[in-house]
C-alpha cells in the first residue's frame, strides 16, 4: 500500500509544481504582469527622500477630471532635469537621468497594468474624492494598487482586477451596485 | 457643513418630453445619437427591421383612416421609454424587459434608467420580445465601421458585438462624464449634476426636452405635466377615474414610460393610441 | 484510404443492411437534411444570426416555434412516465421506452435549437452562472427558470433512457450491466416523480408563461397561460407519444406496441383534451374580455396579416378530433378515428405554438404600423428540418439496435420458439 | 526492491497527470483562459483613447456659416455639436472627414470617362496639366470655352468665379438653389425677414424641411410657434412643413403658380392692389386675362372662395410674406411661380421680402442658368467645385456627353457622379480642416487634400492671365474679401416677353394627357435631401422604410390612384416619360400625396457617389420634363408627366 502511495504522489507533487509554474508564469504575461516597463522606478525612494506621499504629483488628473494613469517622461524631467548634474553629493538633489535621455517628454515608457476594460467607465476622481461623513477619505490609492509607496520597482502588487471587487467595496461602502454606475 | 454635501441618495428621476408641435423631422436627433452612441455602420442600412439604431425617426401619418387631403403628417423620434411599470402588489415595480433578462444583462439605475450590459447579453432576445416600444436592437452583424471611419468613434461608448441586444440609456455616460467634470470642480454631490442627451442637446427647435421628472420646478416636469402631455400607447393614462386607475395598477404592471410625447394635434393624440376597432 | 473505404463501406452496410428501397430512399433524404443542418449550423454559430429572417421586431422565429412544439409534445414523457411508474398502469409498459427516447430528444434538440437562437451561444452558461433570480424562491426570468428546470429534467430523462440503452442485448449479457438496468427500472419512480414535478415548471414557462409575462405586450399578456401550457403539454403530448410508435408500427408492418396500450394512451390523451379545451376556451375569453382591453386594445384588432383569426379557427377544429374520437368509446376502438383522434391532438398543439408566435409577433407594437410577417430563410428551415430529421434518424436507430418497443422482442422471441 | 510492474507503471503515470492537471487547475489557468476565450469572442473594436476637448469651428463651406464646436478625444475629432443649429451637410462633416472613401491625392484619369479608373499624380504635375491646357485655351482666344460650376455660394464658389471670370470667361454656374433661381428671375435673391412676420403664404416651400438656410429656418419656425403666426402652406403632398402648417391648401401638382396667378388676380381685381415692379400693366393684363379665378380654381384644386379668402387674409395681415421655391434642399421653380409670388410680395408691400444681390457673387453666366448651360453651352475645360451637375441636373445624360469631349477638373472630397468623368480630380477638405480667421483647424488635413480655396488660389497663380486675380496667396485671407451682401439697387421687373411663352404654355400641361396621364413630383426624405447626404452611414440610418427598405425604393401614389391602376403595395412598377422609363421603383400607397401624383423620393440613384451612396433606388431626374426656364436656366422638376405600368 504504503509503495503504491509513494509511486502515485512522487510524480503527482512533481508534475503539480511544474504545471502550476508553468501555468502561473503563462497567466502573469497573458495578464500582463510583465506589461512593458523600459524605466525602472524606485516608489519607495522617491516618497522618502522627496516625501511625494501624494501619488498625484506624478498620477495626476486631466482638468476635466479623467486620470492621467502612468506619467509621462515629461514628468521625470520636469526634476531630473535633462541638464542636470549626472553626480553630486547632496543625495536629495534630483540628478540627470541618462536612461531618460532617449525619451521625448511626451513619451509614456510604462505599461499598464490595470487596464480597464473598453465598457467601464471607472472614474478615479470620484472614487478618490469620495469621503465619509467624518471626513475621511473612502478609498485610498492602494486599496486597489497595493502599497505601491513601498515599492522599489514598478511590479504590479495586487493581481488583475475583477468586477468582483469592485462590488465587494460598493457592497461594504453601502453605495449602488447597479450595473450602470459602471458600465455603459 | 462641507460633509452634509455628500449625500450618496440618488434623487435624479430622467425623463424626456418630445413637443411633436415643434418637431420637424429634420433627423439632426438621429444622426447625433448615431454619432455618439457609435453605431454600427453598414453599405446598406435599408433593412429597417434589422437595422442598429437608437433612436428611429417614425414618420407617422393617418392616412389609414384618413383620405387626401384630410391626412396629416408627423415625425416621431423614438427612443428606449425607459419604463417604469408599476407596483401591481403581486410583482414590484420593474420594467417590461427587466424582469425577463434570465442573465442580469440589463437593470434600472437608481436614476430610473434602463441600463443594457452587451458584456453579460447573451443574446435570446427575451428582452426585445417584452418591448412595446420596439426601442431595443439586437446586433443581427458584428457591427462595423470601415478603415478611417474608426476614428471617428466615441470612447465613452464601448463597441458592443454581434449577438448581443443594445439600446438607448438616455446617453447617461455623458452624465458620468459631466458627474467626473464636477467633481474636478468640487461638486461632490452627484445631485447637483445635470447633463443633456445628445438628441435633446442637437435638436434646433428645442422639441426634445429632457430633465429630472423628480425635480418639479424642472421644465420637462411642467411639461409632462401639462395637458399636452402623452405617453405612446400607454393606454392607462386615459383612465380618469383615481379609483378606477388604482384598480387596474393593482391588477397588472403597466410600462409607465418615462419619454413623453406633446401635442395639440388630436389626430396625433389618436394615432398614439390604438384606436378601437380601426 | 482503403481504409477509409472499409470503414465507410461497413457504416454503409450496417445503416442500410436489409432495408426496403423506401426506407433507403427516405434514409437518403434524412441524411442530406442533417448534411444541410451541419454545413448551415456552422454558418450561423460562426458568422451570426442575420442570415435568418429574424428580426428587431419579429425576435423569434423557426426555431423556437420548433421548441415550443418539441418542448410541449416532449411533455408526453413524464406524463407517461408518471401514469406508469406512479399510479402503475402497467398497460404502458410497452410504449415506455419509445416515450422515454422521444422525450430524451424533444429535450436534446429544444437545448439545440436554444443554442442556435442564442446571439452568443458561447456565453450560454451565464443563464446559470448569473441567474436573474432575484431575493425570492422563484426566478424572477421565466427563462432562468426554463434554463435550470430544463437542464434538471434532461438529466432525469437521461437516467430514464439508460436502462433502454442497457438492455441491448450484447450488454444485458453482462451481469452487472443487468443488475443496474434492473435496479434502474425499480427506481424509477423516483425519476418519474421528481421528472414531473420539473415539468410542471418548464412546460408552464417555456411553453406559456414566458409568453403570458409580457405584461407590457397584450397580445401574450395572460397570468393563467403557465397552467394551460402544462395541460396543454400533457394533452398534446400523450397523443404525440400514441402517434410515433404507431407511425413507426405502420411503417415497419409490426405490432410494435399491443392495440390496448395505445387505446390507453389515447383515452388518457383524449381525457385531458376536455381540460384543456376548457381552459383554451377560458383564456380566449378572458383574453377578448379582460386582459386586451386592460392593454389598451381590442382582441379581435391584434389578430390580422398572414397569421390572422384563421389560425385560432383552425386550433378550434383540430380541438374537435381529440374531443370526439377519442372520448367517446365507439370512435376510439376504431383504429382509424383514433389516428385522425390524436393526430388532430397533436395538429391542435402545434398550431396553438405557431399561433402563439407567429400572431404574436406580427401583431403590431404601434397603431401606425401594419401587420408583419415572418419568411424563414434557408438556414432556418435547413436547421430546422435538420434537427428533426436527426430526431428521425435516432429514433430508427434505437429502434433497430435497442429494445425500444419490448413488446415486439416478445414476439420475436416467441415467434422462434 | 520489487520490480516495477505494469500496474505500477498506471500509478505514475495516473499521478503525473492528475498532478499535472491539479497544478495547471490550481494555478488559476483555465479559469483566465475561459476568460481570454469570453474575451476573444467579443472580438469588439476598442476606440483610442484620449484627452477629450472641445474645439470650436465655423464652416466655410455652407452659405449659412454653421458655428459648431467639436468633440475631440486626443486628436480624433467624434462628435458635432451646435448651440446655434447645424445644416445637414456640415452635421455629416464628422462622416465626411473621416470616409473611407476621401480621395487622397490628386488624381489623374486612366481609361475611358466614366469607368472610375484614375491613377494618382502629385500636386504639381496635376497643376501643370491643368494649367498648360488652360494656358494654351486663353492664348488661342478661347477663354470663354472655360467653364465651372460651383455647388454654392460660399467663400470657395466665390473664389472660383472670380478665377474664372479673370481667365475671361463668363460661365460661371450655380446648382439650383434658392437664391439662384430668385437672382435669375428677379434681378436679386430674396432676403425674407420671418422673424416679424405674421403671416406666411408658402408656395410648396417646405420650409421647416431644409428649404433655405436649414438652421436659420428650424429657429425661425420655433419663433412663429410661439408667437402664433399664421402659415399657410400651399403643397400637393402632405409634407411637414404642410401639416405643421396653420393652414395646408392642397393643390394640384405643379400648380402653385397657378395659384399665385389666382390670388393676385384676386388682389389686383378685387383690392385695386398694385405693383412697382416694371411691366406691372402687362403682366396684370395676362393673368387677368388668362387666369380668371374660375380658371385657378379648376387647374388647382382650390375653390374660387378658398382663393379670396387667403387673398384677403394676405392682404389683411400686418406684415405678409409670399415665399416661393418649391421644394426643401433641392429647390426648383419657373421664373413665372417666382415673379407670380413675388409680386404677390410687392401688390401687399410686404417689408418682409427684400431683394439682396452680393457683390462676389453675380449668377450671370452666358446662358441663364446651369441646365441652359448644359443644354446649349460648349465648354472645352469645366471646373467642378464640389458640385455634382451630372447628378443633379435633369440633363444629366447631356452633361456627360458634353464632358467626355472636355477636359474636367473636380474639386471634391469624395467621389460623385460628375468627378467620374473628371480628368483631373483635386481632393479638398472637410470643413473641420480648413482654417477660418477664428478658427484653427479642428483636424489635421486627410493624407495631401487641401483646402479648396487654396487649390483655386495655386490654379489661378499657375496661369499667366489669371495671375494677379487674388492679392493673396494663402486661403486664410480670402476671407477678407468675402462678398459684401447689399439691397439689389435694380428695380425688380416681370420680364413678361420673357415669361410669356411659358405662361402660355401653362394650359398645355395641365391638359388631360391620355398617354402621361399622371404626374410626377420630387419629394424628399430627411437628411437625404437632394442627395448629398446618400454617402453618409449615419443618413441610411435614419431612412424611413415608406421610403427606401430592404433595397427597394418606393413611390407614393395616392390609394385611389393605386386602386385605379391595380397597384398594390410594395408592387413593382416601371415610370415612364416622354425621356425615358425609371425602372425598380416600388409603390407605396398613401394618402398623403395628391390624387394622379407619382411622388418621386429625390436623392437616390446616385452612380458612384462611395458605396454608400451608389446603386441605391434610381434618379428621377433622368426622366423628368426637361423645358429650360427663359429666366433661371434651370428645368422645371414639377412638370413631368408619366404613366405608370
Amino acid at each position: 500500500m504504503g509503495r503504491s502511495l509513494l509511486l502515485f504522489f512522487t510524480p503527482f507533487i512533481i508534475f503539480t509544481w511544474i504545471f502550476f509554474g508553468i501555468s502561473q508564469k503563462g497567466c502573469d504575461s497573458v495578464m500582463q504582469a510583465d506589461a512593458a516597463k523600459q524605466l525602472p522606478f524606485n516608489h519607495q525612494s522617491h516618497v522618502e527622500k522627496y516625501g511625494t506621499e501624494d501619488c498625484q504629483t506624478c498620477h495626476g488628473y486631466e482638468e476635466n477630471g479623467r486620470f492621467k494613469g502612468t506619467p509621462s517622461v515629461g514628468d521625470c524631467t520636469s526634476c531630473h532635469a535633462r541638464d542636470a548634474v549626472l553626480n553630486s553629493n547632496d543625495p536629495l538633489e534630483p540628478k540627470r537621468k541618462p536612461m531618460l535621455d532617449s525619451f521625448k517628454d511626451t513619451d509614456r515608457p510604462w505599461g499598464s497594468f490595470a487596464k480597464q476594460p473598453d465598457l467601464v467607465y471607472f472614474s478615479h476622481k470620484v472614487v478618490m474624492t469620495a469621503k465619509y461623513e467624518d471626513g475621511r477619505l473612502k478609498s485610498r490609492c492602494g486599496s486597489c494598487h497595493g502599497d505601491k509607496a513601498l515599492s522599489t520597482d514598478t511590479k504590479m502588487l495586487k493581481g488583475k482586477m475583477l468586477m468582483g471587487q469592485c462590488m465587494d467595496c460598493h457592497t461594504a461602502l453601502k453605495l449602488s451596485n447597479k450595473c450602470a454606475v459602471c458600465h455603459d | 457643513m462641507e460633509e452634509k454635501k455628500i449625500e450618496i441618495k440618488m434623487k435624479r428621476k430622467w425623463g424626456m418630453a418630445i413637443d411633436l408641435d415643434k418637431c420637424t423631422g429634420c433627423g439632426k436627433c438621429s444622426v447625433a445619437c448615431n454619432q455618439e452612441n457609435n453605431m454600427p455602420i453598414f453599405e446598406d442600412d435599408s433593412d429597417v427591421p434589422k437595422r442598429v439604431a437608437f433612436l428611429e425617426l417614425m414618420k407617422v401619418t393617418n392616412d389609414k383612416n384618413a383620405k387626401f387631403p384630410d391626412v396629416k403628417t408627423a415625425y416621431l423620434p423614438k427612443m428606449c421609454m425607459q419604463c417604469e411599470g408599476n407596483d401591481s402588489g403581486k410583482h414590484k415595480a420593474d420594467p417590461p424587459c427587466v424582469s425577463v433578462c434570465p442573465a442580469v444583462a440589463t437593470d434600472v439605475g437608481d436614476d430610473g434608467v434602463v441600463s443594457q450590459i452587451w458584456s453579460r447579453c447573451i443574446g435570446c432576445r427575451y428582452c426585445q420580445a417584452a418591448c412595446p416600444y420596439e426601442a431595443r436592437v439586437f446586433n443581427w452583424w458584428k457591427p462595423e465601421y470601415e478603415g478611417s471611419f474608426k476614428k471617428s468613434l466615441n470612447t465613452d461608448v464601448s463597441v458592443a458585438s454581434r449577438g448581443t441586444i443594445v439600446k438607448c440609456t438616455f446617453c447617461s455616460h455623458i452624465w458620468k462624464r459631466e458627474r467626473d467634470a464636477a467633481t474636478a470642480k468640487g461638486i461632490l454631490d452627484i445631485n447637483a449634476v445635470m447633463y443633456t442627451p445628445a438628441c435633446a442637446a442637437i435638436c434646433p427647435t428645442g422639441a426634445i426636452v429632457f430633465g429630472d421628472l423628480n425635480d418639479h420646478e424642472s421644465e420637462v416636469s411642467k411639461l409632462t405635466t401639462s395637458n399636452r402631455a402623452m405617453r405612446l400607447t400607454n393606454s392607462i393614462d386615459d383612465i380618469k377615474d383615481p379609483e378606477k386607475k388604482k384598480a387596474l395598477l393593482n391588477k397588472k404592471q403597466f410600462a409607465n414610460p418615462k419619454v413623453y410625447y406633446l401635442t395639440s394635434q388630436s389626430w396625433l393624440r389618436d394615432m398614439m393610441r390604438f384606436k378601437k376597432n380601426s | 484510404m482503403e481504409m477509409l473505404k472499409k470503414i465507410f463501406k461497413t457504416c454503409y452496410d450496417g445503416i442500410f443492411e436489409g432495408t426496403s428501397k423506401n426506407t433507403k430512399i427516405a434514409l437518403y433524404v434524412l441524411f442530406a437534411l442533417s448534411a444541410l443542418f451541419i454545413i448551415f449550423a456552422i454558418q450561423i454559430l460562426f458568422w451570426g444570426l442575420g442570415y435568418t429572417d429574424m428580426d428587431n421586431n419579429f425576435t423569434w422565429g423557426a426555431w423556437i416555434i420548433g421548441d415550443l412544439g418539441l418542448v410541449g409534445l416532449g411533455g408526453g414523457a413524464f406524463t407517461t412516465g408518471y401514469i406508469l411508474y406512479i399510479f402503475r398502469v402497467d398497460k404502458l409498459r410497452p410504449i415506455i421506452n419509445s416515450t422515454v427516447l422521444i422525450g430524451f430528444m424533444c429535450y436534446l434538440f429544444t437545448f439545440v435549437f436554444l443554442l442556435f437562437d442564442l446571439g452568443q451561444p458561447l456565453r450560454c452558461w451565464f443563464g446559470f452562472a448569473y441567474p436573474n433570480w432575484g431575493s425570492g424562491v422563484y426566478p424572477v426570468s421565466m427563462l432562468t427558470e426554463v434554463f435550470f428546470c430544463l437542464s434538471f429534467y434532461f438529466m432525469i430523462l437521461v437516467v430514464e433512457l439508460i436502462p433502454t440503452i442497457l438492455e441491448h442485448k450484447v450488454l444485458i449479457k453482462n451481469k452487472y450491466v443487468a443488475m443496474i438496468a434492473h435496479y434502474m427500472h425499480l427506481l424509477m419512480w423516483t425519476m418519474a416523480a421528481a421528472g414531473t414535478f420539473l415539468s410542471f415548471f418548464h412546460q408552464g414557462s417555456l411553453g406559456g408563461g414566458m409568453w403570458g409575462a409580457l405584461y407590457a405586450k397584450p397580445v401574450w399578456y395572460s397570468p393563467t397561460f403557465f397552467f394551460m401550457a402544462i395541460v396543454a403539454a400533457m394533452a398534446g403530448g400523450t397523443s404525440f407519444m400514441t402517434l410515433m410508435p404507431y407511425i413507426a408500427g405502420k411503417i415497419m408492418k409490426k405490432e410494435v406496441v399491443p392495440m390496448e396500450t395505445f387505446q390507453l394512451m389515447a383515452r388518457i390523451s383524449g381525457f385531458i383534451f376536455i381540460f384543456y379545451f376548457v381552459f383554451r376556451i377560458f383564456d380566449i375569453y378572458k383574453s377578448a374580455v379582460v386582459l386586451a382591453p386592460m392593454g389598451g386594445r381590442e382582441y379581435l384588432d391584434m389578430w390580422g396579416g398572414y397569421y390572422g383569426i384563421w389560425m385560432l379557427v383552425l386550433e378550434m377544429l383540430l380541438f374537435a378530433g381529440p374531443l370526439i374520437f377519442l372520448n367517446i368509446k365507439k370512435f376510439r376502438e376504431q383504429e382509424k378515428f383514433m389516428v385522425i383522434g390524436i393526430s388532430c391532438g397533436v395538429g391542435a398543439i402545434v398550431t396553438s405554438k405557431l399561433s402563439v408566435l407567429l400572431h404574436g409577433f406580427s401583431a403590431p407594437n404601434f397603431p401606425w404600423k401594419g401587420f408583419t410577417a415572418y419568411t424563414p430563410t434557408i438556414q432556418e428551415w435547413a436547421i430546422t428540418l435538420g434537427c428533426f430529421s436527426i430526431m428521425i434518424l435516432i429514433y430508427m436507430a434505437f429502434i433497430k439496435w435497442f429494445p425500444l418497443f419490448p413488446h415486439l422482442e416478445h414476439n420475436e422471441h416467441d415467434a422462434h420458439h | 526492491m520489487k520490480k516495477i510492474e505494469r500496474k505500477d507503471f498506471l500509478k505514475l503515470g495516473g499521478g503525473a497527470v492528475l498532478g499535472g492537471l491539479s497544478g495547471w487547475v490550481f494555478s488559476g489557468a483555465p479559469f483566465l483562459g475561459f476568460q481570454w476565450l469570453a474575451e476573444w469572442t467579443q472580438d469588439q473594436y476598442v476606440p483610442v483613447k484620449g484627452f477629450e476637448k472641445y474645439v470650436q469651428a465655423v464652416s466655410d463651406s455652407c452659405p449659412a456659416g454653421c458655428k459648431v464646436s467639436v468633440r475631440m478625444i486626443g486628436e480624433r475629432a467624434v462628435k458635432i455639436e451646435s448651440k446655434d443649429g447645424v445644416c445637414p451637410a456640415c452635421h455629416n462633416a464628422l462622416q465626411l472627414t473621416y470616409h473611407p472613401e476621401r480621395i487622397s491625392t490628386p488624381l489623374k484619369r486612366k481609361g475611358d470617362k466614366g469607368d472610375g479608373k484614375f491613377v494618382p499624380v502629385t500636386w504639381e504635375e496635376a497643376i501643370k496639366e491643368i494649367s498648360s491646357k488652360m494656358n494654351s485655351l486663353i492664348t488661342e482666344g478661347k477663354a470663354n470655352s472655360i467653364a465651372a460650376i460651383n455647388k454654392n455660394e460660399s467663400l470657395n464658389g466665390q473664389l472660383m468665379e472670380k478665377f474664372i471670370k479673370a481667365a475671361g470667361s463668363n460661365n460661371v454656374y450655380y446648382e439650383p438653389s434658392l437664391k439662384s433661381l430668385t437672382s435669375s428671375a428677379l434681378g436679386g435673391y430674396i432676403n425674407y425677414d420671418f422673424a416679424n412676420t405674421d403671416y406666411v403664404l408658402s408656395f410648396g416651400a417646405k420650409l421647416v424641411e431644409g428649404w433655405g438656410s436649414s438652421a436659420d429656418m428650424q429657429k425661425v419656425f420655433t419663433q412663429w410657434k410661439s408667437k402664433g403666426t399664421k402659415i399657410v402652406q400651399a403643397d400637393t403632398v402632405c409634407s411637414m412643413t404642410a401639416s405643421l402648417a396653420s393652414e395646408w391648401v392642397p393643390v394640384k401638382p405643379g400648380t402653385e403658380a397657378v395659384l399665385a396667378f389666382g390670388i393676385a388676380n384676386y388682389l389686383i381685381t378685387g383690392k385695386r392692389l398694385n405693383s412697382t415692379g416694371e411691366e406691372f400693366g402687362k403682366w396684370s393684363q395676362l393673368i387677368i386675362n388668362k387666369f380668371p379665378l374660375a380658371k385657378v380654381a379648376s387647374y388647382t384644386g382650390v375653390s374660387e372662395e378658398r382663393i379670396k379668402q387667403i387673398g384677403d387674409e394676405f392682404s389683411k395681415a400686418k406684415n405678409p410674406v409670399a415665399v416661393s421655391g418649391k421644394g426643401a434642399h433641392g429647390v426648383n421653380a419657373s421664373s413665372a411661380e417666382i415673379i407670380a409670388v413675388y409680386c404677390l410680395n410687392t401688390l401687399v408691400k410686404s417689408r418682409a421680402a427684400s431683394l439682396m444681390t452680393n457683390s462676389s457673387v453675380s449668377y450671370k453666366g452666358e446662358f441663364a442658368g446651369l441646365d441652359s448651360f448644359i443644354k446649349d453651352g460648349n465648354f472645352s475645360m469645366l471646373f467642378l467645385n464640389n458640385s455634382d451637375p451630372v447628378y443633379k441636373s435633369v440633363l444629366g445624360e447631356e452633361l456627360k456627353k458634353k464632358m467626355e469631349k472636355a477636359f474636367v477638373v473636380s474639386i471634391n472630397p469624395i467621389m460623385n457622379d460628375s468627378a467620374n468623368y473628371a480628368d483631373i480630380i483635386l481632393p479638398s477638405l472637410s470643413f473641420l480642416e480648413s482654417e477660418t480667421p477664428e478658427n484653427k483647424t479642428v483636424v489635421s488635413n486627410f493624407k495631401e487634400s487641401k483646402d479648396a480655396k487654396d487649390i483655386i488660389i495655386a490654379l489661378s497663380k499657375s496661369i499667366d492671365k489669371t495671375k494677379d486675380a487674388f492679392s493673396f496667396t494663402n486661403g486664410i485671407d480670402s476671407f477678407k474679401v468675402t462678398g459684401k451682401e447689399t439691397a439689389s439697387g435694380a428695380k425688380f421687373s416681370f420680364n413678361v416677353d420673357k415669361i410669356k411663352n411659358d405662361i402660355d404654355a401653362l394650359d398645355k400641361k395641365f391638359a388631360a394627357n391620355a398617354e402621361y396621364p399622371l404626374f410626377m413630383i420630387p419629394v424628399e426624405a430627411p437628411l437625404v435631401g437632394d442627395g448629398d447626404g446618400l454617402a453618409f452611414p449615419y443618413v441610411l440610418k435614419s431612412i424611413d422604410p415608406t421610403v427606401f427598405y430592404k433595397g427597394k425604393l418606393l413611390v407614393q401614389i395616392n390609394r385611389e390612384t393605386g386602386k385605379k391602376y391595380g397597384l398594390s403595395e410594395n408592387e413593382s412598377i416601371v415610370i415612364r416619360s416622354t425621356r425615358g422609363k425609371l425602372d425598380k421603383v416600388y409603390v407605396h400607397l398613401t394618402d398623403t400625396v395628391a390624387p394622379d401624383t407619382v411622388a418621386m423620393p429625390l436623392g437616390f440613384g446616385h452612380e458612384s457617389y462611395t458605396v454608400y451612396g451608389s446603386k441605391k433606388g434610381v434618379n428621377p431626374k433622368k426622366i423628368m420634363a426637361a423645358d429650360v426656364d427663359p429666366l433661371t436656366g434651370t428645368a422645371d422638376w414639377w412638370s413631368t408627366r408619366v404613366k405608370i405600368s
